[in-house]
């Protein structure tokens, strides 16, 4: 059988980060994957030993621009790990809220790109139409699109109230009423689910065999969800993981799709019982010890791990991105897929490239 | 305003590379196609392949394995050409100056024709870039006439 | 010269030359003497051609003496095949060849009437002969290169040309005899020598493979001819008369006489290999390529079609007319959607010619002066182009030592004259203006004319083999045609006769689709017009047209010299433009199809081809393939008796 | 061909980028319309064209400027047979030798991208090859000519015995287009697995011809829908451009979708279509043919 040995990537269209994936195809049908890392190595937690403690939420949050929020967020619960701090109530409740929008931004982002690499122009478009209310909403509470640098040691950097928080609602119903006009699109569109349904197939028990995270392992039916573990406000504010059973693109598309809504949902729950009080306590002295946090970032768990000692200076840091832990589903989904499913499959696991590789 | 002249400035079609960055910069060029934004009422059209483009958008540091990429890229694209450095870590290196397989910013490796700073820079920043991008677009097609 | 000379010499000097050349064993020798005979055949037949041309219909009636001659011919080479058969253990053969040799002389033996004609050669038949002894003529004067080389590579000591030469120079004897003959006798005589010479030359390297496809071959073509058989003697029983003349003009059509008909007919579809008996004709590609060339494209298996063409008269406005367009539509299409699949040189191009087969029986079938006349014009112009496909294959196998379509990526750069030779070989077959393609041109339009109630699944058939056959030959040519920047440059060895011979196909290939007009016109059409159609194609302007539509030759011919021609001579890249392909970022250098990928190894591209195996796969296709194929010819008799 | 042929001849070769490339402007306005978005000028395409045009030249090697030639040359032929009111069958046997052109030049050169393209352009041509060789059957029978004079000539419209066959042609023209569900080997924005497959190759002037060419292909396709109603003429153009403004609408509300479903479609749909209409013309005389 003749073989068809190429590059895809670094600089594909498809493609919007640089990964390699080395692709043999037997006629359209591919067979072999190696994905090649390396292009967007930064050396963040090299870096990060480097700088002040209280700098490296800036850092940390570069380490992706899409989940910034998550990415400061958890940096930031670390360090109050370490050194004890206890943050106030209402700054939980407003991390809550930045973190479901970034959620809702970075899955409509998802769709949108899904729709695009499907040669679905318009509802990309719409998608990111959407989307640009949300981020219309982060700007407004947090002064900046997409890097919001609102999150800090100690709890957060800007208050939600009055006038603002009326503002924000209209926002979010204005993002309600155009999300519900693409979401049934997304779910029932026929060729969608043509190009999705039974590709990219992860069973149940391999999913767990091998780490996979976020919402790949929840569309291959478990009910994993790092927001269980109750950080933030998320104990009180209280939800049930969304699970599909279906393994495929498909599955892992309506789990996006349905976490969407349930992002909007907790959005408005965490602003509505916003409590009142501080929205930040000072931070004194240096972090000493090992701490380890973990949080459900929208393409799955985020965990870090830190030790200090005593000095400015963190003696090291540990980041591990869902992308990282996903990359192996690629490896069994891909192999046996068409060449056109290639886009698809690779976006179900919504890659994070800038994460993965730090 | 020659035909040729004009047509340059009307339809500048872009290739994009992430080089290092960490996708912030990436979405809002991706942002600047959609209805918002709506970069195509200039003629702006996102090719993805070097060999279609005439400007090149790079965002992100390079680092020791991207930079023979970006030359390729480069290299690729048919003449005249610009590239337009968009983010804090493509001119400078930004956050990451000081990250161990970071060289800086991206004219350590290719010439480049307009720094876009903004971390991430706004899509009405970068959508001036282009424009600006534009102009010197055409004074290196009408020097190679 | 009279003309019966020339039948003569057309028809025994071919054994004759045969007999010699088994005896002299020096090839430099055989060389001048085959080269010679060469052009005497050639002679004769335009000249045969001329007289027939001139004179109209010739007919001959030789000696009675013949008679008895062939009569024990034929039981001659009954009896050898039983023989085969025995030695082989082969029962089928065997079962096949006892059948004949109990009925052969129960039907022939008395029968005592004078039968006249027996040589009946009218234009349909002169340029069948021309079409044999042209490009016969040239492939056996390139098989005297290629079997040299062929030796050399199989080490073949001693040689075993001289068998070769006998057989292969003999059977162009008995394809003349065969387009000759009117009487069935002889029909049966010629068509069994075809089948004689079939299986020796596919046997001729002794392999394994070739000893089975040689005898799968045999029995297909005796199961053939078992049914000419029972077809004399229906004839016989029924009508009284071995004579094919008599037989399609009796005026009477009733299903007698069309049961006759369609058993003549089913003979010829084993000899033209059409589904269900796909099976010996790609077996037979293991053959040297000049018996490929020779055999099976060119000529034999269009003794199958030539049967098939020559009875349509007998059968116009029939049932069995419209089962029998419909039959060859199919085999037209699925062959043609097969041979998508295959990657083996040999395989697609004996795929493409039994779709070709199939749309000259469809043709035939359609059997109006349109249709028949397009059926002649893709005889002609397919054995050029098909006799210079396999050559061409043949002579890529001797250099490159693969048939294999992927071991021919790039070939331009490494055999640039014998790919340029393949590419027009290739443009002949599959695009306008050439002839192949003005046969398919005008055979959609007589089947597009509502003549039976299925008319428009026969159309339908044709459009989408037609699809089919564009993409495996464009594929193919892909494949040939695709360059890397550091491929080497050409590595030839231009062996002159087989060159020579190669040219003037393609010359021939594309000179005669430029003489489409004056060709159709002055022989194709008084050809059919001679078997009693009314003429199919008329001259409007310096367009050929036929009642529906219009084809304009040199126009056309302008626009490809325009479009290919000229911007292959004009087209040149200064060395500062010319840049490595796409390779996402990721090229090593500006010459080597080599990417950079995990640690920075260096990878190679492959561009292997694509088959879509999924949807193409023969050997998945082929059971379904074979069922319709049988209900097809099942119906075609059901046909006939209702 | 006489004086005013040639004069036909050549304001056809004159107009039909013109027009060509003013729909595509329109296209491109109305998708991004239907998008949301405001979207270009109307005269970008042509500024994308002059801008092509004057950038420097680059490729693997000659071969698929060669190639592209031949595309444009073929359909420029295609074009002036519809013209020069020629027989519809050969104008579609060069239009699938212009196809073929394209797909040679992209396997010309041995990039897998490309290469993958040519397969699917085949592909393509192997759906829709049959819908438009049996839709100029279909036309044929009611008309009882192969040739565009005659179809020019003939009264009544067809669209009223041929409706499903227009359907058919329909599903050809939206690969023909290359628009979604379509859009396989080439899609009109690169974010695609193939990086726009056939044209991945093609740099500067000589993707300018090959841009030129489809503004030519645009209109002939366009042309012969507007066969299908042609007294008067206004009809079928008005005709053709719904179809054309059908194709934009179906290219934005679906996805891309694989080449087998596309031969699938392309085998069944439009050939069973097709087929059916000519079952319904012939045998139960709707329509009475001539």
């Amino acid at each position: 059988m003749p073989r068809i040995t190429f590059p895809f990537g670094p600089q594909h269209p498809v493609l919007p980060e640089a990964i390699q994936l080395q692709l043999t195809c037997e006629d359209e049908k591919v067979v072999e994957v190696t994905p090649v890392i390396g292009y967007m190595h930064r050396g963040i937690e090299k870096a990060a030993e480097g700088n002040p403690f209280v700098n490296n939420v800036f850092l940390c949050e570069r380490v992706c621009g899409i989940c910034s929020f998550m990415h400061a967020l958890t940096y930031c619960q670390l360090i109050e790990g370490l050194m004890n701090i206890n943050v106030p109530p209402r700054a939980k409740y407003l991390r809550v809220f930045w973190s479901e929008l970034s959620r809702i931004h970075s899955h409509m982002l998802w769709i949108g790109l899904l729709a695009d690499a499907l040669g679905f122009e318009s509802l990309f478009m719409q998608c990111w139409r959407a989307r640009e209310v949300i981020l219309d909403v982060l700007e407004m509470t947090t002064g900046q699109r997409v890097i919001q640098s609102s999150c800090v040691i100690g709890g957060v950097r800007r208050n939600i109230d009055g006038e603002l928080a009326k503002t924000v609602f209209n926002l979010l119903d204005e993002f309600k009423k155009q999300w519900d006009a693409i979401s049934p699109v997304v779910q029932k569109d026929y060729t969608i689910r043509a190009r999705t349904e039974g590709k990219g197939i992860l069973p149940k028990e391999q999913a767990w065999e091998l780490g996979i995270v976020g919402p790949t392992l929840r569309a291959s039916g478990w009910a994993h969800d790092c927001r269980l573990l109750g950080y933030a406000a998320y104990g009180e504010l209280g939800f049930q993981p969304v699970v599909e059973e279906g393994c495929d693109s498909y599955a892992r598309t309506l789990v996006r799709v349905r976490e969407v809504d349930q992002s909007l949902e907790l959005a408005y729950k965490a602003l509505n019982n916003l409590p009142e009080g501080e929205i930040a306590v000072k931070v004194k002295g240096f972090p000493e010890g090992e701490a380890a946090v973990c949080v459900e970032q929208p393409r799955g768990e985020l965990f870090e791990y830190a030790r200090g000692n005593g000095t400015p200076h963190l003696e090291r840091l540990k980041i591990r991105t869902p992308t990282f832990a996903n990359i192996p589903a690629l490896l069994v989904m891909l192999p046996g897929s068409e060449l056109a499913d290639v886009p698809v499959i690779t976006l179900s696991i919504d890659p994070c490239i800038a994460c993965t590789e730090r | 305003m020659g035909l040729i002249t004009k047509s340059r400035i009307k339809s500048p079609w872009i290739v994009h590379y992430s080089c290092g960055g960490c996708n912030g910069c990436d979405i809002e060029i991706l942002a600047c196609l959609t209805p918002l934004y709506d970069v195509e009422r200039f003629g702006i059209l996102n090719m993805g392949n070097p060999k279609h483009a005439d400007i090149l958008t790079v965002t992100g540091p390079v680092n020791h394995r991207n930079y023979r990429v970006l030359k390729n890229l480069y290299e690729q694209m048919p003449d005249p050409k610009v590239v337009l450095a968009i983010g804090a870590c493509a001119c400078t290196g930004g956050v990451f100056h000081n990250c161990y397989n970071v060289l800086g910013g991206i004219d350590k490796v290719i010439p480049v024709d307009v720094y876009i700073p903004g971390c991430a820079p706004r899509p009405e920043t970068i959508i001036d870039g282009v424009i600006m991008a534009l102009k010197k677009l055409n004074e290196k097609g009408s020097k190679a006439e | 010269m009279t003309a019966e000379t020339l039948v003569g010499v057309l028809v025994l000097l071919p054994f004759i030359v045969g007999g010699l050349s088994f005896l002299i064993r020096s090839e430099g020798l055989r060389k001048p003497f085959v080269i010679a005979f060469s052009l005497v055949m050639i002679i004769a037949s335009l000249w045969l051609f001329l007289e027939v041309y001139n004179y109209g219909t010739l007919v001959s009636n030789p000696s009675p003496v013949w008679e008895y001659l062939i009569f024990a011919v034929d039981c001659l080479l009954i009896g050898y095949f039983l023989y085969v058969g025995i030695t082989n253990k082969h029962y089928l053969i065997i079962l096949l060849a006892a059948f004949q040799s109990v009925s052969f002389p129960l039907i022939s033996l008395p029968f005592h009437k004078q039968v006249k004609p027996v040589l009946y050669i009218d234009l349909l038949s002169v340029i069948m002969c021309l079409v044999i002894s042209l490009i016969g003529s040239l492939i056996v004067v390139f098989a005297l290169d290629y079997m040299r080389n062929h030796e050399v590579h199989h080490r073949v000591n001693p040689s075993r040309q001289h068998i070769f030469f006998f057989f292969l120079i003999s059977f162009l004897g008995a394809m003349n005899g065969l387009v000759f003959a009117n009487s069935l006798f002889w029909l049966f005589l010629f068509w069994e020598i075809t089948t004689l010479c079939c299986y020796h030359l596919i046997r001729h390297d002794l392999t394994e493979e070739a000893l089975g496809a040689s005898l799968r071959a045999l029995w297909m073509n005796l199961a053939g001819a078992v049914a000419l058989i029972i077809g004399i003697g229906l004839s016989l029983h029924n009508f009284d008369t071995v004579v094919i003349q008599e037989l399609i003009s009796s005026g009477v059509v009733g299903p007698a006489l069309l049961l006759t008909l369609a058993l003549f007919c089913f003979t010829g579809f084993t000899k033209a290999a059409q589904v269900p008996w796909q099976g010996w004709l790609l077996g037979a590609m293991v053959a040297p390529t000049p018996v490929s060339a020779l055999l099976h494209s060119s000529t034999m298996v269009k003794a199958g079609v030539y049967l098939v063409l020559r009875l349509a008269p007998g059968f116009v406005e029939t049932q069995l007319s419209a089962a029998i367009a419909i039959f060859g539509a199919f085999v037209f299409m699925v062959t043609s959607v097969l041979a998508i699949g295959q990657s083996n040189a040999k395989r697609v191009l004996a795929y493409s010619t039994i779709a070709n087969l199939g749309l000259i029986i469809c043709c035939a079938g359609i059997n109006t002066g349109l249709a028949i006349a397009a059926a002649m014009v893709l005889i002609v112009f397919h054995a050029i182009s098909k006799g210079l496909l396999f050559l061409v294959v043949g002579t890529i196998e001797q250099q490159v030592g693969s048939r294999d379509i992927e071991d021919m990526e790039g070939l331009i750069t490494k055999l640039p004259v014998l790919s340029g030779i393949a590419l027009v070989g290739m443009i002949s077959m599959l695009f306008l203006p050439f002839g192949v393609v003005f046969g398919k041109w005008a055979g959609i339009q007589a089947a597009s004319e509502p003549v039976t109630t299925w008319f428009f699944l026969i159309v339908a058939m044709l459009v989408m083999g037609s699809a089919s056959t564009l993409v495996y030959y464009a594929k193919w040519m892909g494949r040939l045609i695709s360059c890397a920047p550091d491929s080497s440059g050409s590595s030839e060895v231009k062996a002159p006769l087989a060159y020579g011979t190669l040219m003037a196909l393609a010359v021939l290939a594309v000179g005669l689709s430029f003489l489409v007009v004056p060709l159709v016109v002055n022989v194709i059409d008084p050809a059919a017009v001679a078997v009693g159609y009314e003429e199919g194609f008329k001259v409007v302007g310096t367009a050929l047209a036929t009642p529906w539509g219009a084809f304009p030759v040199w126009p056309l011919f302008v626009a490809v010299v325009l479009a290919l021609v000229i911007p292959a001579l004009v087209v040149r890249l200064k060395p500062a433009e010319v840049s490595a392909v796409y390779m996402c970022g990721v090229n090593v250098d500006e010459r080597h199809l080599v990417f950079r990928s995990a640690v920075d190894g260096h990878v190679q591209v492959e561009t292997g081809g694509t088959y879509w195996t999924q949807w193409f796969d023969e050997l998945s296709l082929n059971k379904w393939i074979n069922a319709a194929g049988i209900v097809l010819l099942a119906v075609l008799f059901v046909g006939v008796v209702l | 061909m006489n004086g005013s042929d040639i004069l036909m001849a050549l304001a056809a070769l004159a107009l039909a980028p013109l027009i060509g490339g003013i729909l595509r402007g329109l296209d491109r306005i109305l998708t991004a319309r239907m998008q949301g978005r405001i979207g270009p000028p109307l005269w970008q395409p042509f500024y994308d064209f002059i801008k092509l045009c004057a950038k420097s030249k680059k490729a693997s090697h000659r071969g698929p400027v060669v190639w592209a030639w031949a595309y444009l040359v073929l359909t420029v032929t295609a074009w002036l047979l519809f013209v020069l009111r020629q027989d519809l069958l050969i104008l579609l046997f060069i239009l699938a030798f212009a196809g073929a052109s394209l797909a040679l030049g992209a396997f010309s050169v041995r990039s897998p991208y490309a290469h993958f393209g040519a397969y699917r352009e085949l592909l393509q041509m192997l759906a829709y090859e049959p819908i438009l060789l049996l839709a100029a059957v279909a036309i044929f029978l009611k008309t009882g000519s192969f040739m565009v004079g005659d179809v020019l000539g003939f009264e009544q419209p067809l669209l009223i015995s041929l409706p499903l066959t227009l359907v058919a042609v329909l599903i050809a023209l939206g690969i023909k287009m290359r628009k979604s569900p379509f859009d396989i080997a080439a899609s009109e924005h690169a974010h695609q697995e193939l990086v726009r497959g056939v044209y991945t190759e093609y740099s500067g002037p000589t993707l300018a011809l090959i841009e030129l060419t489809h503004w030519y292909e645009l209109v002939l396709v366009l042309g012969i829908i507007s066969l299908f109603w042609v007294i008067p003429l206004w009809v079928g153009i008005i005709i053709a451009l719904s179809c054309y403004f059908l194709e934009i609408l179906i290219d934005n509300i679906t996805a891309r979708l694989r080449w087998s479903w596309m031969l699938t479609v392309g085998w069944s749909l439009g050939v069973g279509l097709i087929l059916l209409n000519i079952v319904i013309v012939e045998f139960f005389g709707l329509g009475l043919r001539l």
